[in-house]
């Protein structure tokens, strides 16, 4: 593995393998296949709300499946996660529920995080997931922290934080890969090269050869991989994991993928990108490449697949309709949690605001 | 308001040579919220840039570029992401001209949508005026209409000093108005009384002016003749104006949609106790934000409503 | 004060392992001010953390930690370079509880030398607390005497919520005092009346504290019997004492060092003006630092004086 | 030249050359040679001078003349300087007087900063010299956005940015870097790597292999000088600046030196480094090596080099006389240049201190 060349298992066809499979059972292939195809249904029926104008905007993770999936296969149960908001299958693979990742798209009160944040921005403290926040890049020095936790106090925990082309711009990729760097901590950092940060090509967000070669810059190794390969994915991140639990340091994994859809429900890619590349990067499409790869191993097969569609589709209806029907979170939540002990100031404007709603309760 | 800002870019660009446009998105796709549309095709990619995701990197640049006499119009995609550019906007920019002995100037424009209303959560609505007006070295506007928009926006253009636009993304798409064609300004430090009355001074600016306006009309119903002021800007902030309406009216409610506790708010009532104290009739009301981050869900619930000022309004007009 | 902090410090990491000291040249060296030493050769490379350049990653990693469960007490060597840190403390730190329902808690610590009177020019003598004290999710205290310092310290150290700890460093070596050995604390969100009066009312806190002791003595010369209110904290605040002693004397100046426009005095005014204009007998003072960047040779004039604070009590107590 | 092996010219007798000398004149080469000597005695006299308690905090170059002379000397006519607060011989090389920079440093009504700030924070437009600020780090994308300018407006201009190897951990080393490599700018960046920031010895700074391999992260050249070796700095620079001049793009050179002294005068390295390391790299000292390349090419000897001294020494205390003989600036620059024009606010409280200073005077 590499931080210039491409590292691959799937071949051009498919079918064969340039190497050998990571050691996984079938059911695990089977398994981080079916999180891949869930995914994608999500997303899809998550465009949909958003159209209904049931959900507030939302982000698809559409051709970044294998990237988000394979790569959080490839933790064990101690680990941690630090995602962005791009990678719901990676919520799903780590144990996440459809109806838990609903609660928090309609933000309602069954919502973990209160009905307090915008879609996509999940956190789940009991299955060891960071709380998602908008600011790009933000996320990596809360993971390098927690790392660096880790090895200060000797627990068993390697953290796996996601993060887009775009973010390695930003302040906190440059300041948490370098910490990482210094003292050798148990983290992942993976990010997902899909080729744009909302309408800005990658050529113009660095001139660097590849992403993974960042690395270099802070002292330890980064791996070029290819991102709509699940195997290739599983087996770098798997590595990676691997040379973090044991002391080795961090390690720089540049999944390289696509965008297939808008940057969220509020862009239109027409206007800054043709079509036509969308549909070359689609033909390398993650989910019907590792499809193929599993039907050719003789543990998958067409009737199956449509079997597993259908049943996701299902699935996702009803968690919708059990989502849906949650209601709203009470007001007081607006004042709650600001600090663990409501202060004075708060406890008056919370009364205000109660006091007056009341009022206007009586007024009709 | 869109349309307005969009043309006041064009009109400015084409007046002068040396103001170029740089931040996320704001070329080839003409912004998220399309204020640069047009600008890339009109003056080409060397007067309009698209950056790498890097606030800093953007008031940092934009910072160099003034040095060298360029005119930089920086955005930022929404004022919940400034802060990164922070230490630039407060340490570098604000007091570069002051340090170098005036051998310098870093006339540089900052954009950015301010505000909720949108239901964008905590990090695509927050409104931190109050963090800029306590930078000396910036000024700080904030239009409520399209013209005001307009005008200030060119006015900006013009000042040689740096300048942190918020433009309240609420009114985007919300507020329409046939404005002057071509170069026209409003003054950066006037505030203007939107609506003139006798009981009650209403200050508020940005997205909060229309509903000030709303307020007022109703009040009128209850006979409380409220004069609304603009404040138009934050910094400098125009208190001959103010004060001569706290004078004929003797009571204040201030609106904005920020926290309340360090808010500008707190300005405004300070400033008018030292200046105007002994024509209070009354305590000054505020109804803001309140103290905690933005919500999603329970937006309606933060935000100053209507009946909310109008609460403000009645307590302080009765007290 | 420096020799206090430290003997926190110390206290408080013995009684917790949690406890972690991060910040750039905090542990070999023990800190540019000395007030981590000792810690390096006593905790070991494990809990006292030099770290490299950068308050982003040290707020940053200082989040991750806390999330791990450790309390980390960051060190911003100069509050003047707690910018490029803002972005984490005001979007990630003060809204992490919030946002994640209460799921997660962040009590990380952040102490920072503040304010002026050492030469330290634009960039050593800031006083930022206005910025903090406007963002939800956050605490701040600064204290203005050693036995507060160690008292504030241990609380923060104990305290489930983000604090903003703010040292004078005019303080550092200029106030020496016995404090308690041991453990103690003062509790946050309490201010301390440090001279009792009936004729006016002084607000202050950190180094202009015993500035305005000096003042409240020379008043009595004059006949005018001032309260001193040490605020201690500034977020939450004590509003409880400042409104009791407002009701007692009826006239106040507010003294800080930072600029005046949309300072801390701009909420201390307008929250006395909400709750005790009908106890006011005169226009709300402030002594304050000027609206321009912290000066360098010309340190002395920009700072609030005795002499500029006695005139604004003299003001304040004939008007 | 490359990133990770270390350029140098100087052989390690010092006599012989390694490569060609740079084409300069001998006048070229005694000017260097000059202004490094000039720099030496300078900070010796300030730190001399804030021991006498006459000027506030003082960080000395002394071991890192070369990077900053030999950098500077390597620029045209056209070219700008975005300094920071430890390279006095570069603004030397760029024509800053000695009285101009006591000035600065003793904050008198004669420097062109009005006495606004501390110590060592030089800026003069007449020289193309941007104005110092504290926040290490922060100078970078002012380079970086001025040479940006340059590019669009088509002018001649090249940009040399200095900063220390604690810089290379900020943001704006990040996002300056990761700007010009995109633009591929005229910029040339040059880091002094004395090992230290601070007392944080680089090996807790980054754990990159060089600080000049970082380059590669945004997709430029980095290149590694013996920081000691005059000629080596000017020679690597001087490419770097003609390769910017020329549309190739920026350069990164680190320059390997070691602080001799304290950080600053408020500094005690011996609590964080012995005296034997500095010793050994003062062995190295790059004075005394270009004075021996000197000599041993003919066009300088010992007494001549006792008169330079001498002459020098002289010169510094009579620049001192000057500057300490001029008065603080006027009250009111206290609120002049905040902004362009007084507003209001500002000449109330202008004029609220004038007439208390002024009450003040009756009282006495
Ligand atoms: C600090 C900051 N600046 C700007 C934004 C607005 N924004 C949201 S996503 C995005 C692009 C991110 O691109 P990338 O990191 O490549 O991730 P992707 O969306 O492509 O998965 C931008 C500019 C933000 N969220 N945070
Ligand atoms: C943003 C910021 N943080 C902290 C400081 C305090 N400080 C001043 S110089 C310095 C070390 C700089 O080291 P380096 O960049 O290697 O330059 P050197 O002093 O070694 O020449 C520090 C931490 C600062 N000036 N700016
Ligand atoms: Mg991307
Ligand atoms: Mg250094």
């Amino acid at each position: 593995m590499s931080d210039t060349e491409m590292f691959r298992l799937l071949a051009d066809d498919d079918v064969r393998l340039e190497a050998d499979a990571p050691d996984l059972s079938d059911e695990q292939f089977l398994g981080i296949y079916r999180v891949m195809v869930q995914t994608r249904v999500f997303d899809a029926a998550m465009i949909g709300l958003h159209r209904q104008g049931r959900i507030g905007i939302y982000g698809s993770s559409e051709g970044e499946e294998a990237i988000a999936v394979a790569a959080a296969a490839a933790l064990d149960e101690p680990d941690w996660l630090f995602p962005d908001y791009r990678v719901p299958g990676a919520l799903f693979e780590r144990g996440v529920t459809m109806e838990e990742t609903l609660a928090q798209l309609f933000g309602s009160a069954a919502d973990l995080g209160k009905g307090r944040q915008l879609p996509t921005h999940y956190g789940s403290r009991r299955l060891q997931i960071a709380s998602i926040s908008s600011p790009v890049g933000n996320g990596t020095p809360h993971a390098v922290g927690f790392a660096w936790a880790a090895k200060i106090r000797k627990g068993p925990e390697v953290v796996l934080n996601f993060f887009g082309d775009g973010a390695t711009s930003e302040e906190g990729f440059h300041t948490g890969m370098n910490i990482a760097g210094v003292h050798r901590l148990p983290v992942v950092f993976v990010c997902r090269n899909n080729q744009y940060a909302i309408s800005v090509p990658l050529r113009l967000q660095t001139a660097s050869e590849t992403i993974a070669i960042k690395a270099r810059a802070y002292g330890f190794d980064g791996v070029r991989v290819d991102g709509s390969d699940a195997l290739a994915v599983y087996a770098a991140v798997r590595k990676a994991v691997e040379r973090a639990r044991a002391g080795e340091g961090p390690t720089l994994i540049e999944g390289v993928s696509y965008r297939h859809g808008a940057h969220s429900t509020s862009d239109d890619d027409t206007r800054y990108r043709d079509r036509s590349e969308a549909d070359a990067w689609k033909k390398r499409d993650p989910i019907a490449r590792f499809r193929r790869y599993l039907v050719a191993r003789g543990i998958w097969d067409e009737n199956r697949d449509a079997d597993l569609v259908r049943e996701l589709t299902e699935a996702v209806q009803r968690a919708i309709d059990v989502a849906s029907a949650v209601p709203v979170p009470q007001i007081d939540t607006l004042f709650t949690d600001v600090y663990h002990d409501m202060p004075p100031h708060l406890q008056i404007q919370r009364d205000e605001l109660l006091r007056h709603l009341e009022s206007r309760k009586q007024a009709e | 308001m869109i349309d307005a800002l969009n043309d006041a870019l064009h009109v400015g660009m084409r007046a002068n040579d040396n103001v170029v446009v740089l931040g996320e998105d704001v070329g080839r796709l003409g912004g998220v919220f399309r204020v640069t549309a047009g600008l890339f095709d009109e003056f080409g990619e060397d007067r309009v840039l698209d950056t790498p995701l890097t606030e800093t990197g953007i008031v940092g640049s934009a910072i160099g570029m003034a040095l060298y006499g360029l005119r930089p119009v920086a955005e930022i995609q929404f004022a919940d992401f400034v802060f990164p550019a922070f230490d630039q906007i407060v340490n570098e920019l604000a007091k570069y001209r002051y340090r170098s002995g005036n051998q310098f100037e870093c006339p540089v424009l900052m954009r950015m949508p301010v505000g909720g209303g949108i239901g964008g959560g905590h990090y695509h609505s927050q409104s931190p005026e109050a963090y800029f007006a306590h930078t000396a070295g910036l000024k700080v506007v904030i239009p409520s209409n399209p013209y005001d928009a307009k005008g200030l926006l060119l006015a900006a253009l013009e000042d040689p000093d740096p300048v942190v636009f918020l433009e309240p993304k609420k009114l985007y798409r919300t507020t329409h108005a046939e404005v002057p064609e071509g170069h026209y300004t409003v003054p950066i430090g006037s505030a203007a009384a939107v609506r003139e009355g006798s009981d009650l001074t209403l200050l508020c600016y940005g997205a909060m002016v229309p509903v000030c306006g709303k307020v007022a009309a109703s009040a009128a119903g209850e006979g409380i003749d409220i004069e609304v002021i603009d404040l138009r800007s934050i910094l400098p902030l125009d208190l001959d104006v103010v004060s001569a309406s706290v004078a004929k009216t003797g009571r204040v409610v201030i609106v904005h949609e920020a926290p309340r506790t360090c808010g500008f708010g707190a300005e405004l009532a300070a400033s008018i106790v030292e200046r105007s104290f002994w024509d209070l009739d009354a305590p000054i009301a505020r109804v803001t934000g309140f103290d905690t981050p933005f919500p999603y869900r329970l937006e309606d619930a933060y935000m100053p409503t209507l009946e909310r000022i109008l609460e403000g309004v009645r307590t302080t007009a009765r007290a």
